[in-house]
C-alpha cells in the first residue's frame, strides 16, 4: 500500500516512449524459493529490458525482496531459471551476479560495519572517483572516506551503498525499497540519479511502495502477490488503481470495509492518564515532548523515519534513559533503567523488527510465557497446566495458526508477529507500545490486529501505535500525535486523520497550507538524517 | 645470614614429586645457611619456556642455577650463556647435555630397569606384564623406557600384554587398568611409572587377583605396601629431595669445592615387601603423614641437611 | 585525534603499559639492559608467532584451538628433518615445513567448511590429531637445528655505522620476528584478501553481499593460522634446538595475548601489532617477577588477575562508548 | 508369521527413519554409543560385561556433571573453561580440610571456592561483559594459582578421602555402581532446572536471542551471574565424587576432563552458539567419550595413532550428527 506521498517529484519530467523491440536482458521464469513451511516465492517471473526502469511491485511479505537476492545469487532458489542477455545462467553468489552484470542495493546496508568506507570500496573493486562523484550527486557532499560503516548513519549508508552499485555500472541495478530510509530530499536526488541511469541504456529493477515514485520514474511494473507473479503492466496515468487490485486481490475491498466497522468506540476517559509524558528530551533526537495516553485510547503516532520515534519508543520501553522531561504511569512518575521496570509498571513494548522479540529456535508456548519466568521470583518451577492454559487462551484469542509451533521461526511473519503481541495479552500488560505492527504483514492479519487493538482499547487497555501506514490512522486509532524533529508538531482528532491531512503534518507543514508553497522549507528540516 | 643468591627453574607445576623438590630446594638453602635469596621459577613450561626463565634468572644476577630439565639439550644454549656469566650451573633429575653444567641426576635408566628386573624375577622370569608408561613424549618416559626394554630383554619369555601411557594422571591410570581388567585378559604383573596407588586401589576395588606391582616410592603406595593383606609389590625410590643435592653441590662449587665429575648419578633403590628384609625396610620409608603423592625418601643421605620438619614447612631462607 | 584514539586507543594504551613495564624492570633490576632485552626477544619469538596465527583467525570470526599442536608438529618435523642432515639441507626443510603448516591450516579450514562442525568443535579435534601426528614423528624430544638456523635469534643484527652500545638493542630474534611477521602480515592486510578476512569477521551476511568468496577466505585464514603456526614450530626448533612432541603452553597464551591485544573475539576489529604487544607485556611481567623473586605461585595468580582485569577494563570502557 | 505386520507401509522406510532422528535426535547418538560398543567387543571379545559396564558408569558420571555445566554455559551463548578447576580446588581442598575437620563441614569449605569462581566469572560476563571464553580462562588461572599457594600451607596436614566419598565415588550395589546415587538427582535436577523452571527458560531465552530476552523483562546479568554461581557448585561437586572415585587427591586431578566436557555437551548436540541442545543429549555424549576412552586403551598402537583417532571420531562423530538433526 502506498505510504506517505512524495511531495518532491513532478510527475511530467519522465522519459517516456523508449522502443521496446529490444530482447529483455533479464528474464525469470517459475522462480519459487520455500523456507521450511515458509513458500516465500511460488512461482515468479521477471522480464526487463534494456533500458528499461522496471518496478517490482507488492504487498508486504509478496516475495519482492526474495526474488532480488535470488537474483543476485544472495540466496539459491528451489525452483526457476534465470537467463541473462539471453543465456541460461545459475547465479550461485553475488559475486557472480555481478560479473553478469546484476548488481543489487538490498533493503538492509550490506557495508561491511567494521571497514572504513575505501575499504568497503576496495573490497568490492569500486573505482573510487566515480563513486564520489555519485555520493556527491546524491546529496552527501562530504564524505570521509576512511570513517568506518559502523559509525555513519543509516540513510547515509543507504546513499553510499546506491553510490557503490552506481560507481561498478552494471547492466541490471537491482535496488529494494532505496527511498524508504531517506529523508525526502535525499530520495530525490536518487529518482534523479536512477532516471540517468536509464537514460544511458542500463535497465534498474525498483522496489517502493510509494506509488508517486514509481509514476515518476518507471517504464513498466511486474506485480507480486504471495509469491506469483499476477501482472505485468505498462505505467500510465492512473495505473494505480489497477496495481492495487493485482497486489491485493479479492481482499481489497473487504479489508476496507471490516476494518471500518471496528473503528468508533471512544476512550473511556476517567481518573489521571494512563501514561503521560512531559517535556521529554533525548538528546538531539527529541525534543519536549509531551502527551498523555487515556486508558482504553489507542494512540496513533506518525512521523516520517528517523523522526524522532524510535527513541520516544525507546524511552518508554525501558530500553535507553531520558536526558531529561519525565513519564508518569497513572500519575506517579516512573524512571525505567530497564525494560523490566517498564513491565513491572505495566508497559510492554512490541518492537516492529519482530527478530527482535521472538526466540527463534524456541516454540510458541515458550514464546509467549517468557515474561512469566523474567523476574527472579518466577524462576521456580513452572505450573505446567496453568502455563498451558494461559497461553493456549491467547492463542485462541490472536487465532494463531500454530501448525509449526515448535521452532517460532517457522511460522509466517504474520503469526510471528501474532506471537510476539500475544506474549503481552497473556501477560495481561495495561499499556501496550506497537512499533509498526503491521510492518511485513499481509492483508488478512493486519485486519485481525487492528481488531484486536480496539478489543483491549475496549477492556480499558492503553495503546500507543506507531505506524508507517497513514491509513492504519484512521483505522484503528483515536487520535493521531505527529512528530516531526523529534517534536510533537500535532495531534489530530481521528476524524481529521486522513491521509493527506497526516502527510502535511508528518512533513511539518501547518495544517491547512498549500503543499506546494512551503517545499523548500520541508526539504531543509528533512535533510538532517 | 648466607651471601649467595640461588635461582632455580622447574617446568611442571601442581605435581607431588616436583612439589616435594621445590620445598627440598627451599629446606635445603635454609639449613645450609650459606643461601641469602631464592628465586624460583616454576611452571608449567616447555624448553623454550626454560630458557626463557633462565635468562630471567641471568637478568636478576643469581650465583648459580638449579635446574631441572624440560629436556636434556633442548636447554642447552641459555645454560651456556649462564655458564659463560661465571654462574654455576646444577641440572638434577635428569641430566644435560651441556658440558659446562653441573649433575646430580637421578638414574632414570637404572630406576626403570631396578623394578622391571624384580617384577620380571617376582613371577618367576615368565609372564605377562602390563606396562604403564608416563607421559608420551616426554624425554624421563623415553629414558625409563630404555631400561624397561633392558630387563625385557634379559626376560624372554616376559611378554608385555598392554602397554599405555597414564600421561602421569592418576585418573587416567585408574581408568586405564579398570578397562584392561574388564577385557578378562589375564596377567601377572603391573609396571608403572609412577601413577602407583591408584592401580592398586582399582584392583583392589574389582576384586581381581593382587598381582605384584612396582612403583615409585610415593607415601601413598609405600603405604599399601605396609598394610595392604597378601599384595607384593617394590618401591624404586625415586628422590625429589635430589633438588637439595642439586643446591648442595651448586653452594660446593660456589665456596670452590669442585666435584671430581660434572656428572654425579643417584643410584635408586629398590624396596620390596615381599622379603622380611624388605619388609624392615618398607616400614622404616613409611610416612603416613605425607601426602600420597610425595615420595617418602625426603632426604639423601650425604646431600641434605634439613629435618623433615623444615622439608614440610616448605620455607626458604627470608621467608 | 579522538578517531586516533578510538582507533588507535587501546594498542596505543598497549604501548604506554609496554614503556612503563620496561621502567619498572629498571627500577627492579638496575642492570637491567641490552642484553636482557635481547633474552626478552628470544622469549618472545614462539608465543608471537602462536599469537599471530590466533590473530589471523579470530579477525575472520574463528578461534583456533590448535595452534600449540601445530607448532609441536612443525617443531618435531622440522627437527627430525635436520636431524643428522647437512647445514644446506635445512634450506629445503624450512620451506617444506612452511608449506606444511599452511596446508594443515587449509584443512582445518576445508573440515570446518565441509563439516558445518563449528570452528571451536573442529580445531579441538585437530589439535589432538596433530598432537597425535606430532608423536609419531618423534615419540620423545629428540632431533637437531642446523647451527644457521639456530645462529638466527643468537646475537645481534650488525648495523653499519651504528656504535655498538646502539647495535646491541637489535637484537637478531626481534629482527626475524618482524620480518617473518610483515613479510606476511602486511602484503595479506593490503591485500583484497586481507580485507576479506575482516569483512567475513565482520559480517559474514555483508561479506557475502558484497561478493567476497567467504568459505575460500576462511579456508585461507586457517592457512595463514597453521603458516604462523609453522614459523613458532621453526622458533622452537631453532631456540632450543630440538624438537618436542608435546604442545608448550601457547594456546591459552595466544588466545589472552589475542584479547589484550585488542582484537575482539568474533572477529573484524583489531590488528597484529596490539597481539605482539601484548606479548611483550606478558613476558616481561613473567620477567619482573622472575627478578622480584616472587613465591612462583602467586605469579600464577598475578597474570590470571592481569588479563582478567586488563579485559574487564577494556570491556568496560566499549560499554562506557557504547553509552555516550 | 511376521510378514502380516509389514503389508501396510509404502512410505519409504528411509525417509521416514530420516525424519524419526530429526524428530528425536537422541535416537542416532544412542545409536553411535551402542556403535562403539559393539566395536569395542568386536576388538576385545568379552570386554563388555557387569563389571566394565559400571566402570563406564563410574567413569562417566563425573564428566557428565562437568558436562552438565559446559551445557548449561553453551546454552545462554558462553563457555565455561573454569569447571576443571573448580572440581580439583573442591577436591583438593575437602580432602586436606578433612583430616582436621568432620566430613560435612569439609565439604562445606571445599564447595565455597568454586561458587566463588562462579561468582567471579558471573559478574564478569553478565555485568562487564567479558568474553567468557577469557573470563573463565583468567578465573581459571587465578583458581589454579591460589591452589597451589594453598597446596603450600597444607603439606603437613596430609590428604585422605573419607569412607563415605570412596564409597559413593567406586563402591557397588547389586553391581550398580553407588555414584548413581548422586547422579540421579544431580542430572534430574538440571533436566528439571531447563525443561520445568523458569530459570531453564531463561538460559534458552538468552542464548538465542538476548535482546528478545532483555525486551520481555529479563535481567541478563541475573540470569548469568546465577548461571555460572551454579555451574561452580556443581563442579565442585563433581571434583568430590572424582575424588571419591580416584581415591589420590592431586592438583591436577580434573584438567583431563575439561575439553572433553566440552565435547561431551557438543556431540550430545548442544549449540556452542546457544539456544539449542539439552542435557540428556549431554549425558550420552559424555558416555560416548568414556566408551571411546576405553577403546583407544584397549587398542594396541602407538599413542600417536591413538590421539589421531579420537580426534577423528570427535570430529566424524559430531559432523554425522549435525547432519542428521539439520536434515529437517
Ligand atoms: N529466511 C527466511 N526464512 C523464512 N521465511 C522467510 C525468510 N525470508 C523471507 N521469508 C518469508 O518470505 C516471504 C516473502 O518475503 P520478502 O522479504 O521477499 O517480502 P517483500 O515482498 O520484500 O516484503 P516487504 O515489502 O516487507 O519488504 C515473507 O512471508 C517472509 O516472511
Ligand atoms: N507459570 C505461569 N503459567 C501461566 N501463567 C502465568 C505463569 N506465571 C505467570 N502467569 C500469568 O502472568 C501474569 C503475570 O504474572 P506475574 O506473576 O509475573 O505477575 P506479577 O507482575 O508478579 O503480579 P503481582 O504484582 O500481582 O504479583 C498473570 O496473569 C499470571 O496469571
Ligand atoms: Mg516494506
Ligand atoms: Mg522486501
Amino acid at each position: 500500500m502506498p505510504a506517505l506521498h512524495h511531495p518532491l517529484v513532478d510527475p511530467t519530467s519522465k522519459s517516456r516512449g523508449k522502443p521496446v523491440t529490444t530482447d529483455p536482458i533479464l528474464i525469470a521464469t517459475g522462480v519459487a524459493k520455500h523456507y521450511g513451511a515458509v513458500a516465500a516465492l511460488r512461482d515468479a517471473s521477471l522480464s526487463v529490458l534494456p533500458g528499461e526502469v522496471h518496478a517490482l511491485m507488492g504487498a508486504n511479505g509478496a516475495g519482492k525482496s526474495t526474488l532480488v537476492k535470488i537474483l543476485t545469487g544472495a540466496v539459491r532458489p528451489s525452483a526457476g531459471s534465470i537467463r541473462i542477455r539471453g543465456r541460461e545462467h545459475t547465479v550461485r553468489s553475488p559475486a557472480e551476479a555481478r560479473r553478469a552484470g546484476l548488481v543489487s542495493v538490498y533493503q538492509e546496508p550490506s557495508l561491511i560495519p567494521d571497514l572504513d568506507v575505501l575499504a568497503n570500496l576496495r573490497l568490492t573493486d569500486t573505482p573510487v572517483e566515480p563513486f564520489r562523484a555519485f555520493v556527491e550527486e546524491l546529496g552527501v557532499p562530504d564524505l570521509d572516506l576512511s570513517e568506518t560503516a559502523r559509525d555513519i548513519p543509516l540513510a547515509v549508508l543507504r546513499v553510499l551503498d546506491l553510490a557503490r552499485a552506481l560507481a561498478i555500472e552494471p547492466d541490471v541495478l537491482l535496488l529494494d525499497e532505496m527511498t524508504a530510509a531517506l529523508p525526502a530530499n535525499l530520495a530525490e536526488r536518487v529518482l534523479d540519479v536512477v532516471k540517468r541511469q536509464s537514460r544511458s541504456g542500463r535497465s534498474v529493477i525498483f522496489i517502493s511502495h510509494r506509488f508517486i515514485e514509481i509514476q515518476a520514474l518507471c517504464d513498466r511494473a511486474t506485480i507480486l502477490r504471495d509469491g506469483e507473479t499476477v501482472g505485468v503492466v505498462d505505467i500510465v496515468p492512473r495505473i494505480e488503481e489497477r496495481i492495487v487490485e493485482l497486489m491485493l486481490g479479492a481482499k481489497v475491498e473487504k479489508t476496507r470495509i471490516r476494518a471500518a466497522a471496528t473503528t468508533g468506540a471512544s476512550p473511556i476517559a476517567a481518573g489521571p492518564a494512563r501514561l503521560a509524558v512531559r517535556h521529554l528530551q533525548v538528546g538531539t533526537k527529541l525534543n519536549d515532548v509531551s502527551f498523555d495516553l487515556a486508558n482504553g485510547e489507542v494512540a496513533g503516532v506518525v512521523a516520517l523515519e528517523g523522526q524522532g520515534q524510535d527513541e520516544l519508543f525507546a524511552v518508554l520501553s525501558g530500553s535507553i534513559r531520558p536526558s531529561g522531561g519525565e513519564v508518569l504511569v497513572d500519575g506517579a512518575r516512573v524512571a525505567f533503567a530497564h525494560p523490566a521496570d517498564a513491565i513491572q509498571a505495566g508497559i510492554a513494548y512490541v518492537p516492529g523488527d519482530r527478530s527482535e522479540a521472538l526466540l527463534g529456535h524456541r516454540s510458541v508456548r515458550e514464546n509467549i510465557a517468557l515474561p512469566f519466568s523474567a523476574r527472579l521470583r518466577n524462576w521456580g518451577p513452572i505450573d505446567m497446566r496453568r502455563e498451558q492454559q494461559t497461553v493456549l487462551k491467547a492463542i485462541e484469542r490472536l487465532q494463531i495458526d500454530t501448525r509449526a509451533q515448535r521452532e517460532v521461526q517457522r511460522l509466517s511473519g504474520g503469526n510471528q508477529q501474532k506471537v510476539t503481541i500475544a506474549r503481552w495479552v497473556a501477560a495481561g500488560a495495561r499499556t501496550i507500545l506497537c512499533f509498526d505492527p503491521t510492518r511485513g504483514i499481509d492483508v488478512g492479519t493486519k485486519r485481525q490486529i487492528y481488531q484486536l487493538m480496539r478489543e483491549l482499547a475496549g477492556q480499558g487497555h492503553s495503546v500507543l501505535y506507531y505506524t508507517s501506514e497513514l491509513e492504519e490512522v484512521q483505522l484503528v486509532c483515536d487520535r493521531a500525535i505527529v512528530i516531526f524533529g523529534g517534536r510533537v508538531v500535532d495531534v489530530l482528532p481521528v476524524a481529521l486523520a486522513d491521509e493527506a491531512a497526516l502527510t502535511r503534518a508528518a512533513y511539518g507543514l501547518p495544517r491547512d497550507a498549500a503543499p506546494a508553497g512551503v517545499l523548500a522549507g520541508t526539504q531543509d528540516g528533512a535533510a538532517a538524517p | 645470614q648466607g651471601t649467595y643468591t640461588i635461582g632455580v627453574s622447574n617446568t611442571v607445576q601442581g605435581n607431588g614429586w616436583r612439589e616435594e623438590m621445590i620445598c627440598a630446594i627451599k629446606a635445603e638453602a635454609l639449613a645450609s645457611g650459606k643461601v641469602a635469596k631464592l628465586n624460583i621459577a616454576h611452571r608449567n613450561t616447555d624448553a623454550a619456556g626454560q630458557s626463557e626463565d633462565i635468562r630471567n634468572l641471568i637478568s636478576a644476577g643469581v650465583n648459580a642455577i638449579v635446574v631441572n630439565p624440560a629436556d636434556p639439550s633442548g636447554v642447552n644454549a641459555a645454560l651456556k650463556e649462564a655458564t659463560d656469566k661465571g654462574i654455576v650451573v646444577v641440572a638434577v633429575d635428569q641430566a644435560v647435555t651441556e658440558p659446562s653444567a653441573y649433575v646430580v641426576s637421578n638414574n632414570q635408566e637404572q630406576y626403570a630397569y631396578l623394578g622391571a628386573k624384580w617384577l620380571f624375577q617376582q613371577i618367576g622370569g615368565k609372564g605377562d606384564v602390563v606396562y604403564m608408561r608416563g607421559a608420551a613424549g616426554a624425554s624421563a618416559d623415553s629414558d625409563r623406557d630404555k631400561g624397561f626394554k633392558k630387563a625385557l630383554a634379559e626376560f624372554p619369555d616376559v611378554k608385555v600384554v598392554h602397554e599405555v601411557f597414564t600421561g602421569w594422571q592418576q585418573d587416567q591410570g585408574k581408568q586405564q587398568i579398570l578397562d584392561f581388567i574388564a577385557t578378562g585378559t589375564p596377567f601377572n604383573g603391573i609396571w608403572t611409572s609412577g601413577i602407583d596407588n591408584v592401580i592398586v586401589d582399582a584392583l583392589v576395588e574389582s576384586q581381581t587377583p593382587l598381582v605384584p606391582v612396582v612403583g615409585a616410592d610415593n607415601a601413598g603406595f609405600v603405604g599399601q605396601l605396609n598394610t595392604v593383606p597378601n599384595f607384593t609389590g617394590a618401591a624404586v625410590t625415586n628422590p625429589g629431595s635430589i633438588g637439595a643435592a642439586g643446591v648442595t653441590l651448586a653452594l660446593q662449587i660456589l665456596d670452590g669445592k669442585k666435584p671430581a665429575t660434572q656428572t654425579v648419578l643417584v643410584d635408586p633403590q629398590l624396596w620390596e615387601n615381599a622379603t622380611e628384609e624388605g619388609k624392615a625396610k618398607l616400614k622404616a620409608a613409611a610416612d603416613p603423614s605425607l601426602s600420597p603423592e610425595w615420595p617418602v625418601s625426603i632426604s639423601i643421605p650425604g646431600w641434605t641437611d634439613y629435618t623433615k620438619e623444615q622439608i614440610v614447612a616448605c620455607k626458604g631462607p627470608g621467608e | 585525534m579522538t578517531r586516533f584514539l578510538r582507533r588507535r586507543g587501546w594498542v596505543a594504551g598497549l604501548f604506554v603499559l609496554l614503556a612503563l613495564l620496561f621502567v619498572a624492570t629498571k627500577i627492579i633490576q638496575p642492570g637491567y639492559g641490552a642484553g636482557d632485552f635481547a633474552s626478552l626477544s628470544r622469549a618472545v619469538l614462539p608465543y608471537a608467532f602462536a599469537v599471530a596465527a590466533q590473530t589471523v583467525v579470530v579477525i575472520a570470526g574463528g578461534i583456533d584451538l590448535s595452534v600449540a599442536a601445530m607448532m609441536a608438529l612443525t617443531s618435531v618435523t622440522a627437527a627430525a628433518m635436520m636431524n643428522g642432515a647437512s647445514p644446506e639441507f635445512a634450506l629445503f626443510v624450512v620451506p617444506f615445513v612452511l608449506l606444511l603448516g599452511f596446508v594443515l591450516g587449509a584443512i582445518n579450514g576445508i573440515l570446518i567448511i565441509v563439516t558445518r562442525v563449528p570452528d571451536i568443535v573442529v580445531t579441538l579435534a585437530t589439535l589432538f590429531i596433530l598432537q597425535g601426528a606430532a608423536l609419531l614423528v618423534l615419540n620423545a624430544p629428540g632431533g637437531s637445528a642446523a647451527e644457521w638456523l639456530k645462529a638466527m635469534v643468537v646475537g645481534t643484527v650488525p648495523l653499519p655505522l651504528l656504535p655498538e652500545a646502539v647495535t646491541a638493542w637489535f637484537p637478531k630474534a626481534l629482527l626475524l620476528l618482524v620480518v617473518c611477521l610483515g613479510i606476511v602480515w602486511i602484503p595479506l592486510k593490503r591485500s583484497k584478501l586481507g580485507l576479506s578476512l575482516y569483512a567475513i569477521g565482520s559480517s559474514e551476511l555483508a561479506a557475502f553481499r558484497s561478493g567476497v568468496p567467504v568459505a575460500r577466505t576462511r579456508i585461507l585464514a586457517y592457512a595463514f593460522s597453521g603458516l604462523f603456526g609453522a614459523m613458532g614450530g621453526l622458533a622452537l626448533t631453532m631456540s632450543t634446538g630440538i624438537g618436542a612432541p608435546i604442545p608448550g603452553p601457547y594456546l591459552l597464551a595466544s588466545v589472552a595475548a589475542v584479547v589484550l591485544g585488542g582484537v575482539t573475539l568474533g572477529g573484524g576489529r583489531g590488528g597484529l601489532v596490539g597481539p605482539i604487544v601484548a606479548v611483550f607485556v606478558l613476558r616481561l611481567v613473567r620477567t619482573d617477577l622472575t627478578l622480584m623473586a616472587l613465591d612462583p605461585n602467586v605469579t600464577t595468580i598475578i597474570e590470571g588477575v592481569i588479563m582478567v582485569v586488563v579485559v574487564m577494563l577494556g570491556a568496560f570502557l566499549a560499554m562506557k562508548g557504547r553509552r555516550s | 508369521m511376521s510378514n502380516s505386520l509389514t503389508a501396510d507401509a509404502p512410505v519409504p522406510f528411509g525417509r521416514r527413519l530420516r525424519r524419526l532422528m530429526s524428530d528425536r535426535p537422541l535416537i542416532p547418538l544412542i545409536l553411535l554409543l551402542v556403535l562403539l560398543v559393539v566395536v569395542l567387543q568386536i576388538l576385545r571379545p568379552g570386554i563388555v560385561n557387569e563389571r566394565w559396564i559400571a566402570n563406564t558408569i563410574k567413569f562417566a558420571i563425573p564428566l557428565a556433571i562437568l558436562a552438565g555445566c559446559q551445557t548449561m554455559a553453551m546454552l545462554t551463548g558462553g563457555i565455561d573453561l573454569s569447571v576443571s578447576t573448580s572440581a580439583t580446588m573442591a577436591a583438593f581442598i575437602m580432602a586436606t580440610q578433612v583430616v582436621n575437620h568432620d566430613p560435612s563441614v569439609a565439604i562445606a569449605i571445599a564447595l565455597v571456592p568454586p561458587v566463588l569462581i562462579g561468582l567471579a566469572n558471573g559478574i564478569g560476563i553478565g555485568v562487564f561483559r567479558v568474553h567468557p571464553l577469557i573470563m573463565t580462562l583468567g578465573t581459571s588461572l587465578i583458581g589454579s594459582g591460589f591452589l597451589q599457594v594453598y597446596q603450600r600451607t597444607v603439606i603437613a596436614t596430609g590428604t585422605s578421602v573419607p569412607p563415605g566419598l570412596a564409597w559413593l565415588g567406586t563402591g557397588l550395589t547389586y553391581g550398580v555402581p553407588n555414584a548413581l546415587l548422586l547422579f540421579v538427582p544431580v542430572a534430574g535436577f538440571i533436566l528439571f532446572l531447563l525443561n520445568r523452571t523458569g530459570f531453564g527458560r531463561l538460559l534458552y531465552a538468552v542464548g538465542d536471542n538476548e535482546r528478545a530476552a532483555r525486551l520481555a523483562g529479563v535481567a541478563y546479568w541475573q540470569v548469568i551471574t546465577a548461571l555460572y554461581v551454579l555451574s561452580g557448585l556443581l563442579s565442585g561437586i563433581a571434583g568430590l565424587l572424582y575424588v571419591g572415585l580416584i581415591k589420590a587427591p592431586s592438583l591436577s586431578l580434573a584438567d583431563p576432563l575439561m575439553l572433553p566436557s566440552v565435547a561431551a555437551a557438543v556431540i550430545g548436540g548442544t549449540s556452542i552458539f546457544g539456544g539449542r541442545g539439552g542435557y540428556t543429549g549431554t549425558i550420552v555424549g559424555a558416555l560416548i567419550l568414556t566408551v571411546l576412552t576405553t577403546l583407544l586403551t584397549i587398542l594396541q598402537m602407538p599413542e600417536g595413532a591413538r590421539r589421531i583417532l579420537f580426534g577423528l571420531i570427535v570430529l566424524l562423530v559430531t559432523a554425522a550428527y549435525l547432519r542428521i538433526i539439520e536434515d529437517r
